[in-house]
């Protein structure tokens, strides 16, 4: 028990010393230094150098304390949700180099920790996917996850490496202000940074992995499949926006994929029958919809939707994993009825579907309501995106929200009304279904707080939030209307239901093509390249043949040949003397 | 007494010593043989020392030094061939190596 | 040809005879034991070259302490298909390379001698005593002296190591 | 020519002395040893207390017949009780008496270097033993070779150790100038090193409690299981030829040699009884202590003895620069 609290302990002392770095920061509009290590002669770092080269951008400090503070959440939560379990300080330390990552992630301005951050957090959540390796789900989902984002990841790397040719340097702020005197390449960079960024946030083609991560503990999915690590995509769309904002064919490129991936997330979510994998689904539409912010030139709409959405999905997970120990799955055959049982999961999670929902006063609405906006003013093509494109995202957007709606309140709907679908031996609750102790229930409450306290201060669009009140209103409407008359709200056509086959590719073709592929290098390898090894081997064995004659492994022989060697010596130097 | 005699003992005790270094097959042999050759170079210096007589006696004190020396050098030899026997049950030199 | 003469020749007839018996001998405690006589004869011929300190602690060490540790180790390492007291020792293929180099060295070395040295003489001199040999080692040779002492330390200590069996290792 | 006759006159007395000292040590065992156990000893021959009884002893010898078994290597066989017994007889050459009544030192030949020549010779004896349990081509002789080559190679160093700190308090090699240089406080000084010595001579010796290589629990008599008759009697003669010189080594080095009232003149008589004192030592040793077993042999050396030795040389160090 103290051991567990003492990770804890550690997660609390690395928060609060980003809090005393980044606190102060949170009002700054202005770049701030805080470099540690060495710099080149030009101010920036000399090339590939990996001083940490710490910096806090405006809005970065917001999101080094969501990382840290939902980590520190996650990690008083698991003591009660995991802490029984045989592996649980690895578990509790690799959330703590999550953290760490996260943190070079965000507060680095040099691209190369920032890689390293990003592989750490890649190594951290197939980790933590597969940390129930017992079973074959979890490690088929931990493999998974690790090849497709390594294979985006690949992206990054050569993204990188074209910004170092092209500006001189490795350094963001350095690449920025070279950028802001003669820019090139935007297109190269733009699309490479978006192989990463589709990767890493699961947007379409690459999002197969995130649903299939969920096998991964709860908290860990509340903090690195929610609020923290598939947000760095994001984030670092945001970061490096300012190097590809002028080519059309990357905005354009970001909007086409923010638009299918939002609308195919919702729907996807609609019709899931796990609560957790449907909020999987959400999370990969709700990053789409950060995409989409970004693509229409508002990068700073996404990171603050990015901040709200942290907070309301870690606060979903959580709450998620609350219900799921209390009945023991995440089906949502096996929930319902529990709003008398679990009064503060309830209400908790109550305000995080409204957040999702985007419905007045959360946060989820403000920033929703800034990213709506932001697309709205890109209609009029004058933000670097074309006006249809823009057009068509709004209104792919509008309707995303009505089934975003749809969907939080079939969720809410399902998991905390009715009278409780076979979860007992006679349709109703077990004895054993209750409340989730302090510690879990306690960042829930915080969570829950947050997701309002932060819509303080936020800004308000009046057309927008209109429209987009009346549309979610419409949604949670529609469905609870189509509850009360009795719906089991199971509407799911085959094709959404089997996820469109998008996972087809990946599970078959790509594996057949893979084979195919590797049959014939082996035999290329075998048949051709081989002849030159073998070749070299049996001359090399013919020549050591030879020279083993020398070699007899007796050391008296040696030493005779020395003798004779050094008396022939001797006796040459008599006779030329 | 003449130089020659302890030089040329020497020489035919190198000369001993070098073939049983290289011809004897036991390897507690093999050190015996270089016992011999340390002894030939002994009586050389002592020999020399005799016939120069400086005052650092620098032939007597260099075969004292050879004379610890050898006492190291045959415990350290007989260690190591005492840890040969050990592993391959021999201390026969020509089947140690297969 | 004096009467110190003569003994000397004596002694080194018996030296190298009997280093020769060592290292042909097939018994290997016969070896040892054959050693034994050529070392006292060697320790005999320094005495007649008045290296009695040299002479006595030839004794004490080869004869007294290597002798002891050769036979010890001949006795350790005997193997079982040798029968009784004598252990067998051959000799290997290149023995006739061994016996020409062995005796081109000695001939060579001889007549080097011979020509370098043909005509000088030991004066009769005492130089071995222990005074003199003490005065020597403590005031010129003293770091020598101490650097060898490192030496034997490290090679008991390796020597030490070297005999642990493996399983206390 | 008087000094050839003065060679000669010193070497009979060496050789009698020799032929004798070990005798009245053996004579000296035999009753002391049968008076400690509450017997009387051999009573018959001779008459007067069986004075005679080594002499018979010697006669029985004699007469056995010299086997040499089928498996033993012969000529180490048969050498091996000379290379036992003649490195004392040379060893005793060196070894002063004191002055005999005023006429000088007496001793076989008055060495500079005395004390490396007799220990050299006391190491080169042992290989008498080491040789009979090597050539007798029987197992317990084997055995006991190995357990004699283990403990001279344990107690050569203390033994030396302690004699050089003597060496050094005294300033000399000489075993006459160190028993001149003695000072009653030596005594005191030295203990320890008397005891090293003493105790290491006597596992040198293979006496009781340090005769494991014997044993005749175990090997029946270890490297000497084989020897009967004449060599038998040579490895006793050089048993007892070892603790005389053993005796006189410690009297010489330790207790002064000769130092006591009247030395100029019965110096000698001080010496010979100082033997005899150490010499009832060791075999009062024989009679009171049990044996020691062979891993508490070669523990007592390296783990007693050593130390003990070592901090001796460095106290005679500190005194002698002090």
């Amino acid at each position: 028990m103290i051991r567990r609290w003492g990770y804890v302990g550690i997660t609390a002392v690395l928060a609060v010393v980003v809090a005393i770095w980044a606190v102060p920061e949170l009002g700054r509009d202005t770049v701030t230094f805080v470099t540690i290590g060495q710099t080149g002669p030009d101010g920036g770092p000399p090339l590939p150098s990996l001083s940490p080269d710490l910096l806090i951008y405006p809005g970065t400090a917001q999101i080094l304390l969501l990382a840290v503070g939902v980590g520190l959440l996650v990690q008083i939560y698991s003591t009660a949700y995991l802490g029984h379990h045989p592996r649980y300080r690895s578990y509790a330390l690799v959330i703590v180099l999550f953290l760490i990552a996260m943190i070079a992630v965000v507060g680095t301005t040099n691209l190369w920790v920032l890689l390293v951050g990003w592989e750490v957090m890649g190594l951290c959540s197939y980790l933590l996917i597969g940390h129930e390796w017992e079973s074959p789900v979890a490690r088929a989902g931990a493999a998974k996850a690790f090849l497709v984002t390594r294979i985006a990841d690949l992206g990054l790397v050569m993204a990188i490496i074209v910004i170092g040719e092209t500006y001189g340097t490795y350094d963001i702020v350095g690449a920025q202000v070279a950028q802001s005197e003669q820019p090139r390449h935007a297109t190269l960079i733009g699309l490479l940074v978006l192989v990463a960024v589709v990767g890493k946030s699961a947007q379409f083609p690459l999002h197969t992995w995130l649903p299939d991560a969920m096998p991964g503990p709860t908290p860990i999915t509340a903090l690195i499949h929610a609020a923290t690590m598939v947000a760095a995509g994001v984030y670092l769309a945001a970061r490096l926006f300012q190097l590809y904002a002028d080519s059309q064919v990357v905005l354009t490129a970001m909007a086409v994929v923010a638009a299918i991936t939002m609308l195919m997330g919702a729907l996807f979510a609609w019709v899931q029958t796990d609560l957790k994998r449907a909020l999987a689904w959400s999370t990969v539409s709700q990053l789409a919809l950060m995409l989409a912010a970004v693509a229409v030139g508002d990068p700073e709409a996404g990171t603050d939707h990015l901040l709200a959405h942290g907070v309301f999905k870690a606060l979903l997970f959580l709450g998620c994993g609350c219900v799921m120990l209390a009945v023991g799955s995440s089906a949502l055959s096996s929930m319902g009825g529990l709003r008398r049982r679990m009064p503060v999961t309830f209400w908790t999670m109550t305000a995080g579907f409204a957040a999702l929902a985007g419905l007045v006063p959360t946060a989820g609405f403000f920033t929703k309501d800034s990213v709506l906006h932001a697309i709205e003013r890109a209609t009029d093509g004058d933000r670097g995106l074309a006006a249809g494109t823009a057009w068509v995202l709004l209104v792919v957007a509008l309707v995303t929200t009505f089934v975003t709606a749809a969907y939080a309140t079939r969720l809410w709907v399902l998991t905390f009304f009715g009278a409780g679908h076979g979860a007992g031996p006679h349709g109703t609750l077990g004895q054993d279904v209750r409340e989730a102790p302090l510690a879990m229930a306690g960042p829930l409450v915080v969570l829950a707080v947050a997701t309002f306290a932060l819509s303080v201060g936020q800004p308000l669009h009046l057309g927008t939030g209109l429209l987009s009140t009346v549309i979610a209103v419409a949604g949670v409407a529609a469905v609870l209307v189509a509850a009360r008359r009795g719906s089991t709200l199971a509407w799911a056509p085959r094709p959404l239901a089997a996820e469109l086959w998008l996972d087809r590719p990946f599970s078959r073709w790509i594996l057949a093509l893979g084979t195919g592929a590797s049959r014939v290098v082996v035999e290329l390898d075998r048949e051709v390249v081989d002849v030159y090894p073998r070749g070299g081997e049996s001359l090399a064995a013919t020549i050591s043949r030879g020279l083993g004659l020398a070699q007899s492994r007796n050391v008296q022989r040696y030493a005779t040949v020395l003798a004779v060697g050094v008396v022939m010596l001797v006796v040459i130097g008599v006779v030329v003397s | 007494m003449s130089l020659l005699y302890p030089l040329l003992l020497s020489s035919a005790l190198f000369g001993i010593g070098l073939y049983g270094v290289l011809a004897r097959r036991n390897a507690v042999l093999m050190l015996l043989g270089v016992e011999l050759m340390l002894n030939a170079v002994n009586l050389n210096l002592v020999a020399f020392d005799a016939w120069f007589a400086d005052r650092m006696h620098t032939g007597q004190v260099l075969t004292l030094f050879t004379i610890a020396l050898a006492a190291a050098e045959i415990g350290l030899g007989l260690a190591i061939v005492l840890a040969l026997f050990r592993a391959v049950r021999t201390v026969d030199v020509d089947e140690v190596g297969r | 040809m004096n009467a110190t003469e003569v003994v000397f020749v004596v002694l080194s007839v018996l030296a190298a005879g009997s280093a020769l018996l060592a290292m042909t001998s097939r018994q290997l405690v016969h070896a040892a034991l054959w050693l034994v006589v050529t070392l006292g004869a060697v320790a005999g011929c320094f005495v007649l070259m008045t290296a009695e300190f040299i002479a006595w602690v030839q004794v004490l060490v080869y004869v007294g302490a290597v002798v002891v540790l050769v036979i010890f180790a001949l006795m350790l390492t005997r193997q079982g298909r040798e029968q009784g007291s004598g252990t067998t020792a051959e000799v290997t293929g290149n023995r006739w390379i061994a016996a020409v180099l062995g005796v081109v060295a000695a001939v060579g070395l001889g007549a080097t001698t011979i020509a370098g040295f043909g005509g000088e003489r030991i004066e009769g001199r005492r130089i071995g005593t222990a005074a003199s040999i003490g005065d020597a080692l403590f005031t010129d040779w003293v770091l020598p002296f101490e650097i060898l002492s490192g030496v034997l330390l490290a090679a008991l200590v390796g020597a030490i190591v070297l005999s642990r069996s493996g399983s206390d290792r | 020519m008087s000094e050839v006759a003065d060679v000669l006159v010193r070497c009979l007395v060496v050789v009698l002395a020799f032929l004798t000292l070990p005798l009245l040590v053996g004579q000296m065992e035999h009753k002391a040893m049968a008076h400690m156990q509450g017997r009387v000893g051999p009573m018959a021959a001779g008459g007067f207390h069986g004075w005679a009884q080594l002499v018979a002893d010697g006669v029985k010898f004699v007469q056995k017949e010299s086997i040499t078994p089928v498996a033993a290597d012969r000529r180490v066989f048969e050498l091996a009780p000379a290379v036992a017994l003649v490195p004392y007889l040379v060893a005793m050459l060196a070894i002063p008496l004191g002055p005999f009544f005023g006429h000088g030192v007496l001793i076989g030949h008055d060495l500079d270097l005395g004390l490396f020549f007799v220990l050299a010779a006391m190491s080169v004896g042992v290989l008498g033993t080491l040789m009979g349990g090597l050539g007798s081509g029987n197992k317990y002789s084997y055995i006991g070779g190995m357990r004699v080559a283990a403990q001279l190679m344990s107690y050569e160093l203390p033994m030396v150790l302690a004699a050089a700190s003597v060496a050094m308090l005294a300033g000399t090699l000489s075993l006459v100038g160190i028993a001149d240089a003695f000072e009653p406080w030596w005594l005191l000084v030295q203990l320890p090193g008397l005891v090293v010595f003493f105790v290491a001579g006597l596992a040198e010796l293979q006496r009781p409690p340090f005769d494991a290589p014997l044993a005749d629990a175990e090997l029946v008599m270890g490297p000497l299981t084989e020897y009967g008759g004449m060599r038998f009697a040579m490895f006793l003669l050089a048993e007892y030829a070892g603790i005389v010189v053993l005796a006189a080594l410690t009297t010489v080095l330790f207790l002064g040699g000769w130092a006591g009232p009247w030395s100029d003149h019965l110096g000698w008589a001080w010496t010979l009884l100082k033997i005899a004192g150490v010499s009832f030592l060791v075999i009062w040793a024989r009679v009171a202590y049990p044996r020691l077993r062979e891993d508490q042999v070669n523990v007592l050396a390296w783990k007693v003895l050593v130390p003990l030795a070592l901090a001796q040389v460095t106290l005679t160090t500190l005194v002698v620069v002090w």
